[in-house]
């Protein structure tokens, strides 16, 4: 088979069946769409896997390095010479990753989904909306053109956007949705500037031509640092703002506030998009332009690492706090992706010193199998319980076995517990820290204590403390569509820490070793496990322990459990600010001043009109003065003034 | 002498209906109905007779001279009596004093007609007064209303004191140059004070005739009061034929002082147009409103006669061509109303369309025409007038010419609003139009549509023209 | 100063002041009488200048006709001796004031022109003449206007006897 | 006092003029604004025949025109009393300021 | 290809519907009649591009030119270029689009769709005429069936909104006639498009005439600050009307801007070129906020068009090919889907009878289809990528960014700003309406019928052909503005 063709078909089956089942689903095949979908991903998960298998082990090598190719491109908009739109397929180590993960995730939503929303009256729209996003996705990540993974970006948004708000008729899943795809679109306007920046400064789109054009020093490289504004040169600016857009999707602080409001959405979505996949995106797009980044703007590098640091922490913090067990998965998310954020940032480019990049990646990787677990194993919860309080659970473990299992496994892998998969590539960032940034190396540390405790936190609270569950029946643990996608991540999120990531994935493609270091995990470990044992001493059993605690911290717990007011924030700005101060004068202005004034010329017409009636007075002599005076006036004008 | 018969035919033909008119009321006298009819058989056949026989040339010294244009301008005006004899059908038939309506009408066209052929001063005033003081009995005729006799005394007061104003222009003219003749005329005007002087009374005069601001307050009150044919035949006939005379009296005589006409004509059309406006936006009577919306009519006029060159001339004559179908068309109407029902005002005609949709159509035409829209007549008209009026490149006047173009709009629309529009509670009830009244609103929309579409018209008034 | 002049000024003073109380009077007969003798007047200074034809068509029409017409209307119309409505002071100044100056604008021109009398020989203007030329088809004759007059003087009766005959009344 | 000539003769008429007018304008009653307008014509006449007398005496357009003007003069009072007294008999009155119904 | 056809086809179907007996028939001659329209502006189409395949690299295709009125030099002169092209396509989309959804109009039936369709005609006659007296008798041929479409069948204050439109536009298209007049004298006495742009017009004539013309065509197309008719026109009228109006009308405007204004007049157009960008970022970033405030659905569209309109003018006062390009794509794209949007509101109105945004809740649940298409265009307003709203404020971002100066830069990035304020209207707008929890008084609500489908169908797969194969629509625009560019002679 063509490669091109083969790679296209990745995507385009899921776009099929979101066109399939958005047109005729709702009336012709409403038993059958979930497993339409579902197979037709199969098939994409299948040529995924068989193209890594291809690209990893028989063609992607040459030279010791891992090329990026480019079988497919077709000029989608051009517009003016060498810069144009172009839908293509770039591979490389990344993207071939990406298809992956995107795919097997995927496909486990799916699969999961066949038992989780059985019975829904939308089915077959979900499952067209979940093709729709598993479409966008995968062609973002194919992109070979910056202008394309804007477009699938925003699709991705938008996919987004419809899976949240698919309980429509939930005031606050509109209200999440809403709130998710404008944040995130207040980003993508940076990612749009940027793009715009990079693009008149490569002269060109295209990621390969772009990135060797502004890399390479040569007139292109110093015609785009040459101009500045504000100090930064233009290349900087475009960076900076390609990552704000980044940043938005990856709900990177302080434009995370979408994330924890997502997960109004259904549970696998929230699995499938903002655990796994999407909120990535952001991630993703670091590493694509990570030659930019790295070689010719290292200062906005370095902003990239902070921001991942403090929204690693930040969000840490939060998660400790949160009750909702969503929301404590999605403050987690926030957190690992701030993970690999830092990692990207405290990278360079090329050899050794790419570490980070390649943890990144790795831990990108990792997260996506263990975190998708956590998701459904909660939604597996939720779905039996019918609430997202953890006050409302506990003691589930005799209910639940095969979740209560795989959560755990999941929980272990997030806390960075060795063997699972979450140890080695949180212990590849973490010695990418230390020997860039010390400082990062510290919060990061801290941080992953914090995670190892919240996550017990939330393991413990379900499964074991007291029993709350109003459900006097018992009920059966959920169907076997449900149970198989959680024991294949559970089995991937324990051993995917073996996979030699560095053999194939790193910034310049070629092999990078990662060598273990035992005296440097001693540290990272005692953290977890020190954050577990705390969580187990206080939510093992029900006691007065955390009451007393949060009693103790109180402003602090206060500040963090509302999220440090954030949310607060931002609706001051757009409600005080943007509505008040320059939308309703806006208006105001349009209606009084602007449309004030064309009606006032029409009143004035009218007033002058009704002023000068007087003049036709009906007196028949008046009138002949006025024939007099007009005569003489005319005849002085004209003898006199106008010779 | 052949001559005279070629080159008067139309004020022969005329006098002779005069004069038939006149044994048929001598003599025992007609039925209204069959009088009627013959007369429109006699102005038909008189209107035909137009087209035939245009030659070039002049008689009694210079007194009378006549070209191919004249006698196509002598018979637009034919037309528009025609139209107005088939259109006031209703009003004509009911009046006691039908012959006598008509001689006094046919006299002022005969007046008119002199007046367009006029080739000296005396022979001018004379056909002016022809003109006018007919007419003025013409206002008189609905004899048991108050704003008739009221309306035709003000038409005659006023017109007497224009004319008192006009023959001492002439007077001083002639003592400044010693001559009436046109011919001689305009090589002896030197624009010395006395002459401007002189000429600023005569110019008076004829902006008293063509309502121009501020020699218009006559127009509306006369047209109120006058019977309606009697306001056609003013509105219409009267101002084209005043119009024609205008501007060959301004070409052809007062050529040496076409830098002080050319900027009385901006500031007077200026003036007309806002002043006619302004007045037309709250106008509540259909007639008064057709008088001010004249007299911004006269306005776009005079900034096509402004251009001074034959653009000028043939888009006076082509646009008084439109104008004779279009606002003929909406007196028609107006006139088969108030024939009707008794009602004027602008308010009777809500929800006209819901009882009269032949009505609203064709004065929506014909109002649709006099603003000057596509694809009615009057779209080209109103910017043949503009365009020669442009040819200075005067951008100024011509925006504020074509705001004004605008107001008018508003007013057109306003009766367009209230016939489709706005609702009321007692319509106009359905109204049986006659034959004749019909046959004539449809040729007065034809003539709307195909005046403009048919450009062939306009090359042949610049053929003849030049 | 001779007799001729004497005789002008007197014509002249007789028809302004004539003219002036004709406008002023209250009394609307003694208005129209001072309009005969300002009428008068006016003849009177056409003879002065030779113009006889004129002077006597002056008479025949103006004095003897139309004058008639307006006294007789007058006695149709109102008591003989009732006063005139006054009129707006108002009105009265700012129609003296435009009168002047339209007056001061017309006297000004006419005073700052040169007419050039001429020495040409002035033609004769007996009646016989004048007829002759009214009738004329010439160049210099007259016969066209005369026509157009008859037409308007044939219009103007019509328009007379319609309008002022007493029409039947509308009772329907 | 010089010898009467043709400026005399227009001041006596641009005087007869203006004071016609004066009189159109300030005259209520209607037959008084007729004799007005025929003070205005009488003083073009004077005109006519001024210049005619004075600077062209060799053609006769001035005397006809004061002619045709009398003549036309006639025709206008007539008509212009035939409406007066119709005006009369519909409104009872010929004061010009009872007949101002139209308006506006 | 004949281009008469287009000119006959609707008013054949006027004339054809002012006669028809009932209200049945009316429907369908003008149904019948949008459809040849429809088949037409495909056939020029493809006719067009054949002409191009077969190397026929002339300014103007398929030219006609009769004289009329000599004495004046005017020209019916036709022809067409890739620009008019597009906007006849999208005129057809609209039309048809328009007759479908105004199928249960009761009222004058007749004289409805002889109004809709005299519309048509009027831009058809616009779009392609290349002399401009000609040009200028169908611009204003379109004016007075607006007004009546409003004023007879609209609602709300709609004798007030009818005659502001009317007025307003008419004052537009008097400013444009002394434009037009100005050229004429100042070149020779000439009315043609195609000579006038051959000729060297003084710059000092220019920069006087380059002013009213371009304000006059862009009270046409929302001109900032000339656009207050725009939100009480597009209320005010019925549904077909707002399409047509919104669809179409604001077409001419930004097609005469570029066509007659800035192409025959390129000094003057570089000397306003900033005037006008300000004026148009002011138009795209405020108007976006005023829609923010507004609570009626047709104003928050109407708003909305100010501010998609103003990337019109933008792109023509950035004066590079991209941004020209780009801003005939926004008008296609924009007036499908704004006739998309009105048509929707329409039917949302129709059933619920009311259109404050407040006053909605749920509707997803009783209309899935009209709701699905509501948001289709919704996200197109937006600017999704695989709707045509995408392509064209994209191509005319990139060329705006082709100049190189602060000044665009910030303009450029001031209009970016606005697709943010445009996400928070539009959904703001549908979450209230499409979403939420449903009313009980709506539950009985139907969804759209076969007509309401097959208008929103079409518009929906004109809006898809543009923005998921945009590459057709860029070829065919891109000499056409070359040649304006090359006219204007800089970048």
């Amino acid at each position: 088979m063509n490669l091109g063709l083969q790679i296209a078909l990745i995507p385009l089956l899921p776009l099929a069946g979101f066109v399939l089942l958005g047109l005729f689903g709702r009336k012709y095949l409403k038993k059958s769409s979930g497993i339409i979908g579902t197979i037709l991903l199969l098939a994409s998960t299948v040529l995924a896997l068989y193209t890594a298998y291809e690209y990893f082990f028989v063609y992607g090598k040459v030279a010791g390095a891992y090329q990026k190719f480019v079988p497919l491109s077709y000029t989608w908009l051009e517009f003016s010479k060498g810069v144009s739109i172009d839908m293509g397929i770039l591979l490389d180590p990344i993207s071939v990753m990406m298809l992956v993960v995107v795919t097997f995730v995927s496909l486990m939503v799916h699969i999961y989904s066949l038992g989780y929303m059985k019975g829904e009256e939308r089915f077959p729209t979900y499952y067209s909306f979940l093709g729709l996003f598993t479409f966008s996705m995968l062609g973002l990540v194919i992109s070979s053109n910056l202008f394309q993974i804007y477009i699938f970006w925003e699709l991705v948004g938008v996919s987004s956007f419809l899976l949240i708000g698919y309980y429509y008729n939930k005031p606050s899943a509109v209200a999440a949705c809403k709130k998710a795809f404008i944040v995130t679109r207040f980003a993508d306007l940076g990612f749009l500037i940027g793009i715009l920046i990079l693009s008149y400064s490569s002269g060109t789109l295209d990621f390969n031509t772009l990135i060797s054009t502004l890399t390479s020093s040569g007139t292109g490289q110093a015609k785009a640092v040459a101009s500045t504004f504000l100090g930064a040169s233009a290349v900087t600016w475009g960076a900076a703002l390609v990552f704000i857009g980044g940043a938005g999707k990856s709900a990177m602080f302080p434009l995370h506030i979408w994330l924890p409001d997502a997960m109004e959405g259904p549970t696998p979505v929230s699995a499938l998009i903002h655990a796994a996949t999407m909120v990535v995106a952001g991630v993703f797009l670091v590493a694509r332009l990570f030659p930019v980044f790295s070689i010719t703007t290292p200062g906005v590098l370095e902003i990239v690492g902070w921001v991942g640091a403090i929204s690693a922490i930040i969000a840490a913090i939060i998660a400790c706090t949160q009750t909702d067990i969503k929301r404590v998965l999605a403050y987690s998310t926030m957190s690992q992706i701030g993970f690999m954020m830092f990692a990207l940032g405290v990278s360079k480019y090329g050899g050794e010193a790419g570490l980070g990049y390649t943890a990144s990646m790795f831990h990108l990787f990792t997260h996506a199998m263990f975190k998708a677990l956590l998701f459904l194993g909660a939604g597996a919860v939720i779905h039996y319980i019918h609430s997202n309080e953890m006050k409302d659970m506990g003691g589930l473990r005799k209910y639940l076995p095969i979740t209560h299992i795989t959560f755990l496994i999941a929980c272990l892998a997030i806390a960075g517990v060795p063997p699972f998969a979450g140890f080695f590539s949180k212990e590849e960032i973490l010695l990418a820290a230390y020997h860039n940034n010390p400082a990062i190396y510290w919060i990061a540390l801290f941080t992953s204590g914090l995670t190892a405790f919240y996550m017990f936190r939330l393991y413990f609270s379900i499964f074991w403390n007291k029993e709350h569950h109003p459900h006097g029946e018992k009920q059966s643990e959920g169907g076997f569509s449900m149970m198989i996608p959680l024991i294949l991540l559970a089995i991937g999120a324990a051993a995917a820490g073996f996979i030699p990531f560095g053999k194939y994935v790193s910034t310049d493609g070629t092999v990078l070793e990662s060598h273990f270091d035992l005296q440097f995990s001693a540290l990272p470990v005692a953290v977890g496990l020190a954050g577990i044992f705390i969580a187990m001493w206080l939510y093992r059993k029900e006691s007065e322990r955390p009451g007393k605690l949060t009693a103790s911290i109180y402003s602090i717990y206060k500040t963090a459990y509302n999220k440090f007011y954030i949310d607060e924030i931002y609706t001051f700005i757009t409600k005080k600010i943007i509505f008040n101060l320059i939308g309703k004068p806006a208006a105001w202005f349009d209606k009084n001043v602007v449309d004030g004034l064309v009606n006032l010329t029409g009143k004035a017409t009218a007033e002058v009109s009704e002023d000068i009636k007087k003049v036709q007075s009906g007196k028949v002599q008046q009138y002949a003065i006025y024939f007099l005076v007009g005569v003489i006036g005319l005849a002085v004008l004209f003898i006199y003034i106008w010779k | 002498m052949n001559d005279l018969w070629i080159l008067m035919k139309s004020e022969l033909v005329i006098t002779l209906i005069i004069f038939i008119l006149l044994f048929i009321k001598l003599s025992r006298g007609m039925k209204n109905e069959s009088l009627l009819a013959l007369t429109q058989i006699l102005l038909l056949a008189n209107f035909i007779i137009g087209f035939f026989f245009n030659k070039q040339g002049s008689l009694f010294g210079d007194m009378f001279y006549t070209t191919p244009l004249i006698v196509l301008q002598k018979n637009i005006l034919n037309l528009g009596v025609y139209l107005i004899s088939l259109l006031c059908s209703g009003w004509l038939k009911k009046t006691p004093h039908l012959p006598e309506f008509f001689m006094l009408m046919l006299s002022a066209l005969l007046g008119m007609f002199f007046m367009i052929s006029s080739g000296n001063l005396l022979m001018f005033y004379l056909s002016l007064e022809l003109a006018s003081i007919p007419v003025a009995a013409m206002a008189n005729f609905d004899l048991e209303k108050k704003r008739s006799s009221e309306g035709a005394m003000k038409m005659i007061l006023s017109s007497a004191f224009s004319s008192g104003i006009l023959l001492f222009g002439i007077s001083l003219i002639y003592g400044a140059t010693g001559t009436i003749s046109f011919a001689q005329l305009s090589s002896q005007l030197d624009g010395s004070p006395l002459q401007i002087l002189a000429f600023v009374f005569l110019f008076a005069a004829f902006a008293f005739k063509l309502s121009v601001v501020p020699f218009h307050l006559w127009t509306a009150d006369v047209y109120e009061g006058s019977p309606i044919a009697a306001t056609s035949f003013l509105s219409v006939i009267s101002k084209g034929a005043i119009a024609f005379v205008f501007i060959s009296a301004l070409y052809r005589v007062f050529q040496p002082l076409q830098e002080t006409w050319y900027i009385m004509l901006v500031i007077l059309a200026i003036a007309t147009m806002v002043i006619g406006n302004l007045f037309a936006l709250r106008q509540q009577n259909i007639k008064r409103f057709l008088a001010f919306s004249s007299i911004a009519q006269v306005g776009f006029i005079l900034v096509a006669i402004s251009s001074n060159d034959s653009a000028g001339i043939s888009s006076v004559v082509y646009f008084i061509l439109i104008y004779v179908f279009s606002n003929l068309a909406a007196f028609g109407v107006a006139s088969v109303i108030t024939d009707q029902t008794g009602k004027e005002n602008i308010d009777d005609y809500k929800g006209l369309y819901k009882t009269n949709p032949f009505l609203t159509w064709i004065l929506t035409l014909a109002l649709f025409s006099l603003a000057g829209i596509p694809p009615t007549a009057g779209f080209f008209g109103k910017l043949f007038l503009i365009s020669a009026g442009a040819a200075k490149a005067n951008y100024g006047f011509i925006i504020v010419v074509v705001l004004n173009l605008v107001i008018s709009l508003y007013y057109y629309l306003r009766i367009v609003r209230a016939m489709f529009m706005d609702k009321n509670e007692q319509p106009v009830e359905k109204i049986k139009v006659t034959a004749a009244g019909k046959f004539a609103l449809i040729l007065c929309a034809a003539g709307i549509v195909l005046v403009g579409l048919l450009s062939w018209i306009y090359d042949y008034i610049v053929m003849i023209n030049k | 100063m001779n007799g001729s002049d004497i005789i002008f000024y007197l014509l002249a003073a007789l028809t302004l002041v004539c003219a002036v109380l004709s406008v002023s009077t209250r009394q609307i007969f003694r208005a129209a009488i001072y309009l005969l003798f300002t009428l008068i007047g006016i003849a009177g200074i056409y003879f002065w200048l030779d113009y006889q034809f004129i002077a006597a068509v002056q008479i025949v029409v103006y004095v003897g006709g139309i004058v008639v017409l307006i006294i007789f209307s007058i006695f149709l119309t109102q008591q003989a001796g009732e006063k005139l409505p006054k009129q707006k002071i108002g009105r009265k100044i700012f129609s003296a004031l435009a009168v002047f100056c339209g007056f001061g604008l017309t006297m000004l021109q006419v005073y700052q022109h040169d007419f050039i009398e001429t020495e040409n020989e002035a033609i004769t203007t007996n009646v016989a003449d004048i007829g002759r030329k009214m009738l004329s088809t010439n160049a210099e004759g007259y016969a066209l206007p005369f026509e157009v007059v008859s037409m308007l003087l044939l219009a103007a009766m019509i328009g007379c006897i319609v309008i002022a005959l007493k029409s039947k009344p509308e009772t329907k | 006092m010089m010898q009467p000539g043709l400026y005399h003769l227009l001041f006596i008429s641009a005087a007869l003029f203006f004071i016609g007018i004066y009189g159109f304008f300030t005259r209520r009653n209607l037959i008084t604004m007729l004799m007005s307008i025929e003070l205005i014509l009488n003083s073009v006449n004077l005109n006519f025949i001024a210049f005619n007398k004075y600077l062209w005496p060799h053609k006769m357009d001035g005397l006809f025109f004061t002619v045709f003007i009398i003549a036309i003069a006639a025709a206008e009072a007539a008509v212009a009393i035939a409406i007066i007294i119709n005006l009369y008999r519909s409104h009872n009155s010929i004061d010009v300021e009872n007949a101002e119904e139209l308006k506006y | 290809m004949n281009l008469l056809l287009l000119i006959l086809a609707p008013l054949v179907t006027a004339v054809a519907a002012l006669l028809a007996r009932s209200k049945w028939q009316v429907r369908w001659i003008s149904f019948a009649g949008s459809v040849v329209q429809l088949i037409l502006a495909f056939v020029l189409l493809f006719a067009f591009q054949n002409e191009r395949g077969t190397g026929n690299a002339t300014q103007m295709l398929f030219e006609q030119n009769y004289n009329i009125f000599p004495a004046w030099n005017i020209n019916f002169h036709l022809g067409v270029d890739g620009i008019s092209v597009a906007m006849i396509l999208l005129t057809s989309f609209v039309v048809v689009a328009g007759v479908l959804v105004s199928w249960n109009i009761e009222k004058m039936t007749k004289e409805f769709y002889f109004l809709l369709t005299l519309l048509a005609l009027g831009a058809y006659g616009f779009f392609i005429s290349l002399d401009l007296f000609v040009l200028f008798f169908f611009l204003e041929i379109a004016v007075i069936p607006k007004y009546l479409l409003i004023g007879i069948w609209g609602s709300g204050k709609k004798e007030y909104s009818a005659n502001k439109l009317a007025l307003m536009l008419m004052g537009g298209s008097a400013l444009v006639l002394v434009g037009i007049l100005g050229l004429y004298f100042s070149s020779g006495h000439s009315f043609d498009l195609l000579s006038l742009s051959k000729m060297n017009i003084a710059k000092g004539t220019q920069s006087i005439i380059f002013p009213l013309l371009f304000v006059g065509f862009g009270v046409f197309t929302a001109l900032f600050p000339f656009h207050t008719w725009v939100p009480d026109g597009h209320s005010s009228a019925p549904t077909a009307g707002s399409m047509f109006l919104a669809g179409i009308s604001m077409k001419l405007g930004g097609y005469g801007c570029l066509r007659v204004a800035t192409y025959l007049l390129p000094e003057g157009a570089k000397e306003y070129a900033n005037i006008i960008i300000i004026l148009a970022s002011i138009a795209i970033l405020y108007g976006a906020f005023a829609t923010m405030m507004q609570k009626d659905l047709k104003y928050i569209n109407a708003y909305s068009s100010i501010s998609h309109c103003g990337f019109v003018l933008l792109g023509i006062g950035m004066l590079t090919k991209t941004a020209i390009t780009g801003a005939v794509m926004q008008m296609v794209s924009h007036g499908l889907m704004t006739a998309l949007f009105f048509a929707v509101i329409g039917m949302i109105y129709d059933r619920t009878h009311t259109r404050q945004v407040s006053e909605m809740s749920g509707l997803m649940r009783m209309m899935p289809f009209i709701s699905t298409v509501f948001f289709i265009v919704g996200l197109c307003s937006l600017g999704l990528p695989g709707l045509s709203g995408f392509v064209a404020e994209m191509t005319i971002f990139m060329g705006s960014w082709e100049n190189a100066d602060m000044f665009h830069r910030i303009a450029t990035i001031i209009a970016c700003m606005s697709i943010v304020v445009t996400a928070v209207y539009i959904l703001r707008a549908i979450g209230q309406v499409a979403m939420g929890p449903a009313k009980e008084s709506f539950l009985q609500l139907t969804d759209a019928k076969w007509n309401e489908r097959m208008a929103a169908a079409i518009l929906v797969i004109g809006i898809l052909a543009i923005g998921i194969i945009p590459g057709w629509l860029n070829e065919l625009l891109k000499p056409a503005s070359e040649v304006i560019m090359n006219k204007i002679g800089a970048k």
